[in-house]
């Protein structure tokens, strides 16, 4: 295992202090937590926003902590989501009184976690209400198992969410329109390697030197193929197209577009991707209306990417052009 | 026969001490339908709960399981967090204040434990989970209570734990592989099984007396 | 090698579609060049800014071209520096009559391709000034030699001679601040692993499963020392020492720091380095004015990251904290 | 003896075989003490050198060294673009519009290439460059003019690329390495081998003529 890290048992909070120490006019952590709130939190008059999940995924979600986006970040173990009492110091520390929408993915420890801190703040009077991002094509949708994952669209859902808050919208209207993006992003991603959760000290899985995986999750959950090396343009259009079949846009429709990268994909290989995206996209008469290519939510040095499509309207379209200010996205 | 303070404890220091032994193994297993932390989880939990009890006295079997379940909630995550942590808690104040129980207190409580488990995780029987382990050994012991062959629960606990390995999993992050995840055990059925047969050791031992 | 892409020959072209793509409010492509520059280049009544080298390095250096950054980017083949024709393209590209400067990293490609085209671009009228970034300690600093490379610290040249020549300053002015910027940034880099240029197909060099490489160049060019894995904040005391010690920084001295990844280090490990740096700077009574964490000049996939600090004035600070609007980079 | 538009435009087609050849060779000599693409530029510009020429009908040698200098300089990059670049582009200043030319007229125009190459690069011999089997096997063109021994050509040239592993490099990529450069080629003098050892194999073939 090569790593920067000191003890594979501290690397969470020493990434914090590091976080911190390099942003302190964005965000602080609550003292004696693995929590990060906007610096100014709570914001009178305005709806907390919540996210959070296992460390690994940086610069999620601390990264998007600040005006525009989230108002706290709650980081779990390496690929472990947070635990219940962390989760609510979070939601303490940003109510202003106007309620706390949290932001979770659908993962079953999110989930568990999540709603127990949802349990313990309703029950000293705080307003709560959740929505859970499953944008994740890779996996079929079904009310038997445990459905989609939620994956890189997540971000989206905090830009868009926390412009919404930021605008003074009611609790129930942050929650209505983080629903909306919700139900108008799929993504899909696919790994060329696999990454090391420090204190397992070995790769969580393994791949053939000539294999890559279509599907893949960001905890190196397995995907739906493994194939033999494709081109990036064998790639995009794999990814594209079952993002592109699950959502169905009509012709003309204007969409957001997320190339993430995993961890260690070089953006020129994720600008090659996008590439082939942004043609396919034309292509079909789609129009793109934004770009994001980086590393949003990433799978530690995972090598691969995932490709995420929103579709828009007017109302999304305005809240994903408004003002954000985070250590990790602006505009 | 009675199973007091000491009992629970003796039970928990073991568990914490087979749980740090199989780390490994149950991170294995995790890695192949999973994301490969349930060993560190669980071993995480358990040495905190192991030094919390270590050094505190209890005056009641509910205020130690209590304490228990607090500590795996807080400190260990990921889904079997809530999940074990919200057993122990179910089954502490299923105890409440006795600083000793009977078989049948403590076939209720892990009744109610088990119950808390599946309303926090809305998984069934054979969604290959935690449950699958559970579920068949609760049964037993409650049709069974006062006359509990201890070595029948080790042999039924390791029975339904490596039977997991033939299902398809419905719940929890292994159900993303729909079938693929065939063929290899539940790393939370495995950490059950070690719950049970610690359990079952102990009270083999008092029994005994 | 395992790479997203489709023909080794062709990444730089694809990844420069691909990035106009993406970011097209931003930059335009010259036409039938490699070079990227502001969409409203030539901007009227400002000096422009012209950097530029082998690709490989993303986001340098395309990504920092918009408002308050750069003019113009010039991406040659991966490591290897662009011809003269493509820098002259740039020039004539950005020049609104003011002047261009040239910001060129030491190596000898660069400095030799890039003054090939400011000998041309002078000699067709433009006015033309050049600096020369040098910012890595790692190498010994000597008239007989080569000297110095330019590593990360360029990134700071970039955007505080961008943020002079925003505020309509003459060329020779936007040339002082630059070489202000340069007299005054100091980094130095290492790497776990090594990086694979595509057309090679191979890595560049190895280094072994339990080493790691103290001063590596950002081409893969050897560093001072060879060592067993050290700890992060054994890397970072060593870097930073390093740094500070060709610094010579007074007590209470203000300065911009900035962890950069080469490629595939996590953010996580970033942060973890970024913790010990600020410690260690506290600890010597240094102010950290502001503090950048992120992958700002990579190396294809190495692992690794580099330091720089960036001694700051007034001056230096105003422009530090200008507006930008790039890409990679907005403040 | 003359050597025309014909014995240059075989000489630059045997190199630039000769550099695919050995594109890997010289990037594996790159790997050690550079960044790894001397091979690559240099099999890139040649490629395009070679498809260039073989397509035009040029009148005079300095017409065919001028397109041979302005494709290496926009086609390769590096610090070896501008320095072959202009290495071809002086020579071909320094013929003019010959359509054939002497030893003499050659010798002088490979001294113009090389003051091109000093200029350029400000280096000088033993800096561990190029220059170090250029300026060696120019000075014996110059001092022994009509009477060339060409195999004496080589075998300079190849003792003198030999020599540059001794060498600590002061100038080029190489410099980073200080004393760590000793014991190994410099790729760009292995380059330049090629093209004086491929020169003199085609002038070798006139002069038996
Ligand atoms: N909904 C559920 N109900 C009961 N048990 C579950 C459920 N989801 C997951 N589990 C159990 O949790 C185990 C995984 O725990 P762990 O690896 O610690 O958490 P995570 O999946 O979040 O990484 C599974 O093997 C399974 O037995
Ligand atoms: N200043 C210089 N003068 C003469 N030759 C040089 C100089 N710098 C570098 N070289 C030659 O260039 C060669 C390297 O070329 P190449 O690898 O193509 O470029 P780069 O170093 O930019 O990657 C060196 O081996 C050396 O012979
Ligand atoms: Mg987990
Ligand atoms: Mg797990
Ligand atoms: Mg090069
Ligand atoms: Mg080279």
């Amino acid at each position: 295992m090569k790593k920067l890290i000191n003890d594979p048992e501290q690397v969470v909070q020493e990434m914090l202090s590091g976080f911190v120490a390099a942003h302190p006019q964005y965000v602080r952590q609550v003292q004696n937590t693995s929590v990060i709130v906007r610096v100014d939190a709570p914001v009178q008059g305005k709806v907390g926003l919540v996210s959070g999940g296992g460390s690994g995924h940086e610069p999620s979600h601390g990264g998007f902590v600040g005006k525009g986006m989230l108002d706290g970040a709650v980081a779990g173990e390496v690929f472990t989501s947070p635990t219940p009492d962390q989760v609510f110091e979070a939601i303490k520390a940003v109510d202003s009184g106007k309620g706390v929408l949290l932001i979770i993915k659908n993962y079953t420890g999110d989930v568990m976690n999540f709603e127990m801190a949802a349990e313990l703040a309703e029950s000293e009077g705080i307003k709560v209400a959740k929505v859970i991002v499953n944008d994740d094509v890779a996996v079929e949708d079904s009310t038997y198992t445990t459905g989609r994952r939620g994956i890189a669209g997540t971000v989206l859902v905090h830009k868009i969410a926390g412009a919404m808050a930021e605008k003074g919208a009611s609790l129930e209207e942050v929650e209505q329109v983080a629903n909306k993006v919700i139900q108008n992003v799929r993504s899909m991603g696919m790994a060329l390697t696999p990454c090391t959760v420090p204190s397992a000290g070995k790769p969580g899985f393994s791949i053939g030197e000539n294999e890559m995986e279509i599907g893949m999750g960001i905890h190196g959950e397995p995907g739906i193929e493994r194939t033999e090396i494709l081109t990036a343009n064998e790639v995009a259009e794999i990814l594209l197209s079952k993002v592109l079949e699950d959502l169905k846009l009509e012709e003309s429709s204007k969409v957001a577009v997320m190339v993430n990268g995993l961890g260690s994909t070089p953006l020129m290989e994720l600008y090659i991707m996008n590439n082939k995206v942004s043609q396919m996209l034309k292509g079909q008469n789609i129009e793109i209306y934004q770009t994001f290519v980086g590393e949003f939510m990433t799978s530690i040095e995972m090598a691969g990417c995932s490709i995420s499509v929103l579709k828009l309207d007017d109302e999304l379209i305005e809240l994903l052009d408004a003002e954000a200010n985070t250590p990790a996205f602006r505009k | 026969m009675e199973v007091g303070i000491v009992e629970v404890k003796l039970w928990l220091q073991k568990l914490n001490r087979k749980l740090q032994q199989e780390k490994e193994h149950l991170t294995d297993l995790d890695q192949a339908i999973g994301d490969g932390d349930h060993g560190l989880n669980m071993a995480r939990g358990f040495k905190e709960v192991s030094i919390k009890i270590e050094n505190t006295d209890y005056e009641t079997i509910g205020a130690l399981l209590k304490d228990t379940g607090m500590t795996l909630l807080t400190k260990v995550g990921g889904a079997s967090g809530p999940l074990y942590g919200t057993a122990f808690l179910k089954a502490a104040t299923s105890i409440g204040d006795k600083s000793s129980v009977t078989l049948t207190d403590l076939s209720e409580a892990l009744e109610a434990a088990l119950e808390g488990i599946k309303a926090r995780g809305k998984a069934n029987l054979l969604d290959k989970t935690m449950i699958d382990v559970w579920e068949p050994v609760i049964l037993y012991m409650k049709e069974n209570r006062e006359s509990i062959d201890w070595d029948e629960v080790i042999r039924l606990s390791n029975e339904k734990m490596e039977a997991t390995k033939e299902l398809e999993a419905r719940k929890g992050r292994a159900a993303y592989l729909g079938k693929r995840s065939i063929g290899h055990i539940d790393p939370g059925a495995a950490s059950s099984n070690y719950f049970f047969v610690e359990l079952a050791d102990v009270l083999k031992g008092v029994i005994k007396e």
